[in-house]
This record gives C-alpha cells, structure tokens and sequence, in this order.
C-alpha cells in the first residue's frame, strides 16, 4: 500500500493539532507548569504525581480520549497522524497528564478483537484514563517477560515501570498462563491492587509499581493473544512517544535559540559565537530528520502497515537521540542559570531522559531494526 | 519514495507524460561506456567522457524531458510541474547524469530572474540542451568562504567591461563556453560594489582568459583555475544592475541549495560508475567484505553503523516530503536551507563508513584487480570533501541556518 | 596509577611520610556517617554533613596531611613535594574529600602569591585546618564566561572599600567565614579596572551581606546568590595592588585548572556516596543490569561503549603521567589546560553511559529502593553539567586551549 | 612488575628521537616529500613504490635497524619506548621507507627463539630490509588465516597486503602445515616469487599480493610455535604503528593551526572562528591521549609486559581515531585548497587512512578489548 504524500496530514489533523497547541498554551505554559511540578525540589522528594485534573476532563470534552478510539468501538478513529501531532504539542508543554498512557493503552485494546476490549475502549471514549502494566522489574516490555500470573480470571504478580499509575482508572495487563501471554482490565481501585510510587527524576510523570494480589480480572484478549496485539500496537506506542520527545526537543531548541539571542558576553549575544550557534543548528537538524520520521511511521500505520514496525522504531531512535541531544545543549547553553532549579530548562531535560528510555532507546531500536535493514 | 507515491498526485496530464518518460527512458537509456565515468558531473576529466555525456544530454532535450518548466520562448516545454517527473523518472532508470549540472542549477535559473529578455533567448536554450557548457566563477584564492571578499575587478570603458582577477574551483571550465561571474566594480562598498556578469570561456581562451585545471586529493581534474587578464566584456552581459551583484549570486545560491522553487533538471546523479550513495550500497559491501572470519554484514558494530545510515537517508528521503507539507514546516526555509550541508555529510559519513567496512581493503584504489567495487569507495570519500567544501563550506552552511532560520547573530 | 610507581619515586623521607600516612589513614578512617554524603563537597547542604566534614579535614591537618607544602610560618608543613604523596595515599583510601576545597584549591594559592604578610599568617592555617571555609566570588548573573565583564563595585572611602554587587554560583557560602571577590573598583577599562579582595561573609550576614541558597537542576542546594549593599571592607584586606585584580583572578584560575606547580591537598574527591566516576563503577553497573534479558555487560553495544570510555580513562591517567615528563611534552601548557574541559566531559559521558546501561531504572532517583546504586547515577549525570559550566565552560575552555595552546586568534 | 614514572624515557631515548628528527627535517621534509611520492596524480596510476634508497643507507649508519635486535642478537636492543618516539617522528614526516616494516619483522623475529631468526636479525642489523607477509586475501592478520601453505621447507600460496614487498630483501612468511603455523625467510629475489604491486591510494607506502610456488624457505619458527611469536610480537607492531598515527595526526593539526592563523575570510584569521578552533582543540585532546597511550603502551611492553597487550589496542584504537579525525579536519578546514593536490594535506590525509586499518582499526581494537575490560 502506497502513502500519501502529504502524510494524510489534512485539514481535520491540522484543526485538532492547533486546538491542542491552543489548550496548551493557555493551559499548561511553562509558567504554569513550573508552578504545577517543581515546587518541590528536594532530591530525596516523594513523587507526587502533580497533574491538573480538571484539564483531563477538559482533554476528554476536547475529544481527545476518542481520537484513536475506532469508529466501530464508538470513537474518532482518527489517523496516526492526528496523534502524532497532537503528542507533539503535548511534549512541546512537557503535559503531565494520563493522556498519552491512554492512548497506548488504546492502541493495545484496539487490537484485541473482542467485546470486552470494546467495552474498554468505550471507557476511554468517556473519559476514564488508563494505562499498560506490562513491564517486568527488569525494565523488559517483552510480553512473555511480564511478571505477573493469571489463574483464571485472577492476577497475581507486579507489573513495573507503570506510567501515570496513579492518575488512572483502569491497568491493560499482560499475564502469563503457562507459555501464553493474555491481557486483562483491572479497575485501579480493585481489591489486592497497591500502588508503589517510584521516586523518579521527571517531574511530569508518575511511574509505579502496581501489585496485583489475587485480583479479579477482566481478559481483553485470550491467553495467547496477548503478545500479538501488544506487538501489533508497539508501532503506534513507538511513534506516538517519538512524537512527544520531538516536542520536548523543538522546545528546548526554541528556549536556548532565545536566550541566545538575548544573553550577553563579550559584548555580543552569544548566539554570535559558533560553539553556541553551531549545536543549535546540530540539534535542528536532529529534530527535523526525527519529525520527518515520526510523521513517515504515523502514516506508515495509517496506510502502509508492513513497513510500521521499521518507520516506527526508525522515528524512536531518531527522536530519542534528537531529545537527548537538544535538551543537553539546553543545559550547557544556557550556562550557570541552566544549572538551576529556577530555570525551566532542566523539567524539558528530565522529561526528555525518561521518554527516551521508553520501549528502548536509540540503540535498542537499532539493534531490532538491524535485521530489517541488513539482509 | 516508493514510485507510487510520486504517481499518487499526478494530475491525468501529468501521468500521461510520466508514462510517456518512462518508456522513453525505458528505449534511449545508453548503453554503458567502455570507460570510466565519474562519480559526479563535477569530475569530468576526458573528451570522451564529455561527448558521451553531453550526446545522452542532448538526446533527452530533444525528447522534452530537460527543460519542461521553462518557458516555451527560452527553448523550456513551458508546463510547470513536469520537471519533477522527468527527474523522478530518470532517477529511477539509473541513467547517466547530465554534464550541464552548472548551467541547469545555477545558470539558467539566474539568468531567467535577471537577465534581459535577449539573455534569456540567446542563452537559456542551449544550457537545457547541453550544447553549451557552463561554469561558475564565485570563488577566488583569497575569497572561498567569504565570496562577498571577491576581488576580481571589472572596470567600465565605455560600453564594455574590462575583467582582471583570478577565480578557483571553476568546475566544467575546461569544457565551458560560458561563465557566469560574480565580479568587483567598486571597492567602496564590500556587498554594493559587485556586479554580476556572462562571460566567455571558450571563444575567449588565449584572449584575455586562461583555464588551468586543477587536481583534486583524489587525482582527479575537472576543476580549474581561470585567470582574467584584461578580458573585453560587453556591458549586455551584465546581469541586473550594476551593483546588484551580490543579490543575483544570492538567487544563484538558492537555486544551488535547492532552496528555490524551480527544479533544476537532473538525471539523479546516480548513472556514473558510482557506489557509495545508499544504504543498500552499504548493505551489498557488507556482504561481500570480511571482518573477524565472518560477513561484515554479521558483526553488531558494522550493523549498527549501517542502520544508524539508514536512519539518516530515511531523515533525509521524510524531509524533502514533509518540505513540501506547510502545514508540518513551522519555518519554509528550515528544511531546504539544510539540504546542502545535511546532503553532503550524510555522504562522507556514508563513504566513511564504507572504508571501515573493507577494512584493510580501502587501501586499494581505482584500477586495482581486488579493489572492491573497483576502488570506489575511497574514491568517493575523497570525492566527498568537495561537497562538505564547496558551494559554502558546512561551516558557513551552519552560519546560515543559525542566522536565517534560528534568527541568532551573525557570527561575522 | 599503580601504587608502586607512586612509590618508586619518592625520596627515602618521603617513602617514610608515606607509611606514617598510610597507617595513620588506616587508623584514622571515619565510620561511614548515617545520612547521605553528597558526591563532592559542591553539594553539601546540611549542617550535619558541614560538621562530619569539617572534623575529618581538621583532623588530617592535625595529622600533617594537609598543607605539607606550605611554608611553616603559615601553618603549613614546609616540606614540598609531601602533599603529592598524602594526596595519594588519601585516595588509595577511599576517605571522605575535604569540605574547604575553594579555600585549598583557590583561596590558599592566591593569598600565598598575592596576600600580605598579615594576610598569609592570618588566613591560610584556617583554610588547611578547615576552620574557617572559603567561597568564591567570581561569576555574577551578568558574567558568567566574561568573568572580566564583573559589575560588583567596590568604592574607596577613606581606609575602607564599600562593596555593592551581585555574586552568583559561590558554592560553600552558606557555610562560608571568607569569600575570595573579584570586584569592579573603576568602570575605565574592563581588566585594569578589577581589584581583588578578601571579604568576609559569615560575620557580615545581615550587614551588608546576604547569602541565598540557589537550587540545582538536581533538587540539591550547596551554591548561592550573595549579595552585598554597602559591606565595608578594609583596605587591608585588599589582595595586591588596586586595578590588578584580573592579574590575581588568574592566578586563582590556574590553581583551579590544577595547572599550576602547587599541589592542592585532596582527600580524592571519592569518599562520598559517590558512583559513576570510573570504568569499574560502569562494569560493575553492567553486570547487575539486564538488557534484552541478559546482563548488559554481555552486550556488544554496551561492552563497546564501555571500553570507549576506559580508553579515555586510561588516556587521562597517561596523560597525567606524561605532563609530568618534560622531554615528552612539547608544549608544557598543553595537557594541564585541558585537564578541566576532558575531565568534566569525560564525567559526563561515563555518567551518561550509566543511564544507557540502566535504561529505564534510570528514572529512578535517590529515595528510590529499586533505583540501582540508590539512583545516583541520574544525580551524577545531572551534576556533570556542573562540571562542565563552571569555573569556566567547555566553550570558553576550547577558546583557551585554542588561543594559548595552539595560539590562534581570540575569539572575542 | 611496574612501570617507571617516566616511561624509561631517558636521555638515550631522547637523543635517538633528536637525531632522527633533524634527520628526517633534512632528508623528508614536506618539500622532498611531495617531490618524492606525488609526481603523478593520475587515479589510476600505478604504485611507484616510491622512496629515496640512498636514506635507507643512511638509516642504517644511524643504526635505526639494530634498535629493536636485542644485544643478544648482535643489536642495540633499545626500549620499545625508543622505536616509538623513532616511528612518532617517522609519521609526522610521512617518511616513505620500509623501516616500520622492517621493526614489524624484527618483533617477529626477536619472539622465534631459533638460530635461523637469530640469523636473520643479523641480516636487519646489517641493513637487510624486511617485511612481514602473514595477511592472507581477505585482509586477516590471524596467524591462522594465511593463505600460503608449507610443506618441508617450500612454501604455495599468497600473502597479501604486504607493506613495503617491494623495498625489502626478505619476507617474513607465515604458513600453515596442517592445522600448525610456521614462520619461514623468503628472500624477495627467490625463485617462485612474484610480488604483484597493488594500486593503493596512500602515496608513502607500497603494498602488494606476494606469490609463492614452491619457494624454498627457511624456517624461523616451528610449525606450531608461528602463531606464539606473532601474538607475542602483536603489542609491539600496535604501538609502533600508534606511534606513527600519532605523529601524522600531529602533523595535520599543526599545519592546520598554521593554515588557520594565516588564512584570512571576514576579517579575521579563521582561526578566530570556534567552528574552526574548536576542532582543532578536539583534535590536539585526541591526539594527546593517544599519544600517553603510546608510551603508555611502549613502557609496558619494556616493563609490564602481562599489560602490554591491552595497552596496546587501547594506543592503536586511540591513535587510528586520532589520526583519522584530525585528517579529515585538515582536509575540511583547509577549504578549497585543502581538497588539491598541490596541498600537502592529501599527502598525510591518505598515509593516516592507511595506517588506521592496518592490523585493525579502533572498534577492531575495541572488541578486541571488550573481554579484558568487561570482565
């Protein structure tokens, strides 16, 4: 199947992403982050996963939850590329919201094929946050390597390195039964669920352990099919956190290409000088190449499935090194005042560093894509 | 992109004549020489070299394939939007490349925004059809980076211009019958005091000019040094206003970076005896070289490097679509500004990568029996070192884009 | 550097001080405290870590471990060429590093070189018993890399100065008796117009001078804003002559870019709570760390990065070792003043590595029980770009090396 | 056993590297160099195997072939240290000159234990130049791999990318017997000899494919004990060839400096400009560091030998990355005339190419390393 040139990028992608940059703007600017995430600076700070809850039921009256939800299950059904440019904006603001585990969750339960993930699917549709507890303690998303069981309909086990743990109502959770991997709903207030808070650098996320103790369970998908829609659903996963890093990188881009402008030393501002100047333009051009890429993976997923896995893992490596890349210069670049807490650089920095170790970092994708590309 | 996705917007007349193209192509692609060719126009060492290439130019004006969005009174096919086809369809036949690469990049177009209606007559024609050849006088000894620090001077006698000076890097010279000149009238003022001119090469040889090819690291000729010595030029060559010089170059400039909206003919520059430009180049080489015993094309760090290529070539293939998508481009000029500096790193590392793959082997050059593919690899890392240098060094391309794009203080 | 080369140099006095050290260390060693130590004095934060640290350096002083060098008069040990060797074996051991490091490492050397007879006698025995600890006042919100762009001003009245200004990155201050100031005595010239001072801090807070904690990007204070209003400063407590205050400002700088001849008495700099300064610290990450469901240490990519940084690691040994052999050292400069600029990047890059090995457990930050090596790798990382802007960046280091190693033009 | 401070860089050492640097700035200095190796630029030139034989004598009365025969073996039996500030020196002039390879001859031998070695070394302290010939087709150092195979004392087959084949009097052959190794002299004028040139792209050396049809050979080392020399030998050919890196990358950064303090654009040298200062600097600390590594490696091998091999790959990986970037600075901050042939750059660019592959660049190096380190 052929792409569109254009990236199917049209008219309707282009309304939901400027009403996203809108919202954000007004929202969740950098002033109002700031004061929403960092007024703790203590290293040893409890997690206290700050977010606005009224902004989520204002994305859900946006439609927001909807867009990757299928027509049939009652949603948008909106392309990839919707997606991606709307957690474009979302990493542009560096957004602490359950949005984007949402929408993986989403992605998973749309590829499970079965009433009870379409029920699900239309709890999202109204508003119920959700999100994947899929990851061992090792930090492995492979599915056969999840560490919880499921006997029956009962879970038992702990999924680690859950996002936004406790901002949402429901787990997607893969478990084993023997050799098969299935995947299951559990509300986040179920009997013999807890809730271990990791204490993590990135101030606009919460991550968790989740306990399951002999938790009933809804099955989404079949003993067995667990790993396939979790594969099938891996490239949207992939492109959708490339999109978000390649907003956090743009801003850190943008904010040190400011203060350049306007920071003075020896007598000139020192994007004068080629050792600022230069790495800026390095990491414009990182950026660029990462967001050709991820808009390439979403609309590979939309129209050329074949190819998603490639362009997907292609846009993560990219837009995890374009991130890292940018949000390091922000901080040297920026100088003394780039050091500290008062400056706004360092919560684009964290937050950066956590997306880019999500599902794997640059060379983790290489290493998958290898295969793909030396035959 | 795959060959569906160029179709997929094709207006009917516009398939109609990409059908047309391909079945040309499909008849007329020529056979290949007896003799090397050359990595890139820019190489062209030999008389025969040049007669094949400018024979297999011609052919295919003659056919409406060079030219199509020029204007039917310049010698063009006058259908705005067909060159991109023509070039698409070439590109993938693998056919020669055209020898005229000056004149279709930055002649023509220059010529067509500043020159007078009798340039454009006399001049656009025969750059299209290849049957004059041109080249490009901007650099000098003392003003590489710097091109506004010309000082090759022209002085106004009456109706013609006397030329003195001294330009380098004049690729195509020893071939060409014109030059477009960036010259100084005036010392009074570094950016107002130059004026742009036509001049000529071959009727003039001996005349007031004198062509001295130069040798490149890799051996290769095909850029000289020309030396004006009191060269007579007539004022109707002038290109713009006097002193308007530096505007025109910048036109010239654009086109070069392909940051201009119109397409410059090419046959893809990929139908010389040329490797090292893709991924799958990278992939062939790997297979066939050996590292530790086994297949390079097996060992991890050898993989990794060529998938972190084949991240780049992919950039690069994503950004010239999302270039033509406003709607995803916050700025119009980012990517295309990019286009040069990224293009020509990409293939330096790309050949570099090459050598690290034939390992010892990259010590064997051209006409070695055991060269990998004939020696081309460390030809084209060589030859790689022109493209990160010339037409504005990577250093001033970063200038530039921290300057125009980014907004940030010139560095100079 | 094995031990036994650090030994089979040393005089048989020397041999003797170093086995007094090594048992008086091993006598001598503090018990690990209960809280957090941070990873260099920099981040010291709280009065229980200030009191810890202070004891230990108090009582290696008393134990002629620090100061060996400096001349008796002042408190020091008058034996040059023995604090190199204390040095050595304080490192060997593992101890906790000296709290005073601005008073050891700058504050000493420029009252040696610059300060009055009084001043000598007065100061430098508090600064190597770390009785009285030291800050510096360089860097101001408006001159950071243009350190001679200072704005404090300091106004002659009578036998006194009145200092008004703005300091800013004065690590130790909260904690801090003395302050070392580069100050602005004339708005004339921009060098000749700096003087250079003593001044106090903790005796003068709320008259005259307030000190604020400023937050770092890793949550952790230990530097600060201090700001003066009319503090009034005798003149004695000038160092060297008014207007030659850029001239005493580089004698600081040298010291701290440890090129200069006197050693600085340091603990090693590795007895906090310290990972991700080594190889070793790396391997030893890998090994615990899973990748793909094997110990990343058994990963090709990792393994590969891995000895990247070991072949810096050991370059940066040999490069010590080198710079102390003239006859294989063309340029006596040059390895001593890239000590700062390679040993910072070179902080970072290991630390970051760390972040790679532990993937996504590198989320999790000190507090954390499941973060590997109570999650100071994030911290060491974030802290390196400490390293890497202070006390001169990584640019203006290049420009120095540039300019005074390979004497190119300065760049400003 | 440890290793002295200073390297054992003493005061004979520094008289050897004194005297072969005034040598060299006589007889090979930039000028005599050009006119020596660069007079027919032509791509498809043959190699002319060019050098002056009249400096070889010259060589020999500075007695630059006894340094690395041990007394025993009626040489100077000098520290490697030496050999390594002698082959600094060597590549910083691009010295075209099979003295390296004749070093690379004398480890092997000087590692063989037998009187026909000692024989042979003999024949290096009177001035015999040689050359090792152990690389088989597909460019393998591995004593195992060679190409060329004994039987008695004749040797079949083809070593290839033999350095210098055609300066020397002798080859140092490895062959196999059976699953056995051995080192056997071959002198190059011997009966069933033909030495094919190859046409390389470095203008200092020659290389060439040396067949052998039934050659009578002398044994050197028995079959079995090959493999032993050459690995014994291997640390001391790294840093030698290290050695050699160093000194032409050091070159490149000085005649770049130079370039960029006379070369004016916009007013300034272009010295001015960080984006041509700051590479420089990069350069000068990756040759430092490799440079450190050298002796480093050099005083290990005379010291330290259990260290000596580790050492070594790091000064080869270190150097090879130093020499190579350094090269294509100068080239690229050269500009224009940085890419003639009439530059000398080129000159240096393609000797420096070619001593980075040989036996191994860095990341060869590295996985080399990889055990000894990850442990």
């Amino acid at each position: 199947m052929a792409q569109p040139k254009d990236f199917g990028f049209g008219s309707e992608e282009q309304m939901i992403r400027a009403s996203a940059k809108k919202f954000l703007d007004e929202h969740c600017n950098v002033e109002k982050l700031r004061a929403l995430v960092a007024g703790d600076p203590r290293p040893e700070r409890e997690n206290k996963a700050a977010w606005d809850e009224t902004l989520w039921n204002k994305c859900v009256e946006l439609g927001w939850t909807q867009l990757a939800v299928p027509e049939a299950a009652g949603g948008a059904g909106m392309k990839m590329v919707a997606i991606a440019a709307l957690a474009e904006e979302i990493g542009r603001h560096a957004f602490p919201s359950p949005i984007l585990s949402t929408f993986f969750a989403t992605f998973v339960l749309r590829e499970c094929g079965t009433d009870a993930a379409k029920a699900a699917l239309g709890k999202i549709t109204e508003g119920a946050p959700m999100t994947l507890a899929i990851t061992n303690a090792g930090g492995s998303w492979n599915a056969l390597d999840t560490d919880v069981e499921a006997k029956g309909d009962k879970l038992s086990g702990t999924a680690s390195f859950v996002q936004d743990a406790r901002k949402v109502k429901f787990f997607v959770v893969s478990a084993r039964s023997g050799k098969d991997v299935g995947l299951y709903l559990v509300p986040a207030d179920g009997k013999g669920v807890s809730i271990k808070a990791d204490r993590i650098v990135d101030l606009t996320r919460d991550q968790a352990r989740v306990e399951f103790k002999d938790v009933a369970a809804t099955a989404l998908a079949p003993a067995g099919q667990g790993g396939k829609a979790l594969s099938k659903a891996l490239p949207s996963i992939l492109t959708t956190l490339a999109a978000d890093l390649v907003g956090g990188a743009e801003w850190a881009l943008q904010t040190t290409v400011q203060y350049a402008k306007v920071r003075e030393q020896f007598g000139h501002p020192i994007g004068f000088f080629q050792a600022v100047k230069h790495p800026l333009v390095n990491a414009m051009i990182a950026i660029d190449q990462a967001k050709s890429l991820v808009y390439n993976a979403a609309c590979a997923i939309d129209t050329e499935p074949e190819e998603a896995e490639k362009f997907a893992r292609m846009a993560k490596a990219a837009a995890s090194d374009a991130a890292s890349f940018a949000s390091d210069r922000a901080v040297q670049l920026h100088g003394g005042i780039g050091f500290t807490w008062e400056c706004d650089v360092h919560i684009f920095f964290k937050r950066n560093k956590h997306g880019q170790f999500l599902f794997g970092d640059a060379p983790q994708q290489r290493r998958k894509l290898a295969p793909m590309i030396v035959r | 992109m795959p060959e569906e996705v160029e179709k997929s917007k094709d207006s009917p007349e516009q398939a109609e004549f990409r059908q047309y193209c391909r079945k040309w192509i499909a008849e007329n692609k020529p056979p290949k020489p007896s003799f090397r060719l050359p990595q890139s126009p820019l190489e062209v060492m030999t008389d025969e070299q040049r007669v094949y290439l400018q024979a297999w130019q011609k052919k295919c004006y003659d056919a409406g394939l060079v030219g199509c969005d020029y204007p039917k009174d310049y010698g063009g096919g006058g259908k705005k939007g067909f060159q991109r086809i023509a070039n698409q369809e070439l590109a993938h036949a693998q056919v020669p490349f055209f020898i005229n690469v000056i004149g279709l990049g930055m002649g023509a177009p220059t010529i067509l925004h500043h020159g007078s209606e009798e340039n454009k007559r006399r001049y656009i024609k025969g750059i299209l059809s290849g049957e004059e050849i041109w080249c490009q006088g901007f650099s000098e000894p003392g003003a590489g980076s710097d091109l506004a620090g010309a000082r090759t001077f022209a002085e106004k006698k009456g109706d013609v211009w006397i030329i003195n000076g001294h330009k380098v890097w004049t690729s195509l010279a020893h071939f060409a019958s014109w030059m477009i000149l960036l010259a100084r009238h005036s010392n009074d003022d570094k950016y107002e005091g130059l004026t742009y001119f036509i001049v000529p090469i071959k009727s003039a040889l001996g005349k007031g000019v004198t062509v001295r090819p130069l040798i490149k690291i890799t051996g290769e000729t095909g850029f000289n040094e020309v030396i004006f010595e009191n060269l007579e030029v007539p004022d109707t060559l002038r290109l713009d206003e006097v002193g308007k010089g530096w505007t025109v170059a910048m036109t010239t400039l654009l086109h070069e970076r392909g940051a201009a909206p119109l397409v410059t003919p090419s046959a893809g520059g990929a139908g010389g005896d040329s490797v090292g430009r893709s991924t799958d180049d990278l992939v062939a080489l790997a297979k066939s070289s050996l590292r530790d015993g086994k297949p390079a094309s097996e060992d991890s760090y050898i993989q990794d490097k060529i998938v972190q290529i084949a991240i780049w070539e992919e950039g690069l293939r994503q950004n010239m679509r999302r270039a033509r998508v406003p709607s995803l481009c916050d700025n119009p000029m980012r990517i295309p500004l990019q286009g040069k500096l990224v293009g020509t790193e990409f293939l330096q590392a790309l050949s570099h990568l090459g050598l690290e793959i034939e390992g010892p082997k990259s010590s064997l050059y051209l006409g070695d029996d055991n060269a990998p593919q004939g020696g081309q690899w460390p030809l084209a890392h060589m030859n790689s070192y022109g493209g990160t240098i010339a037409a504005g060094t990577s250093e001033i391309q970063r200038n530039i884009l921290g300057e125009r794009v980014l907004g940030m203080a010139k560095s100079k």
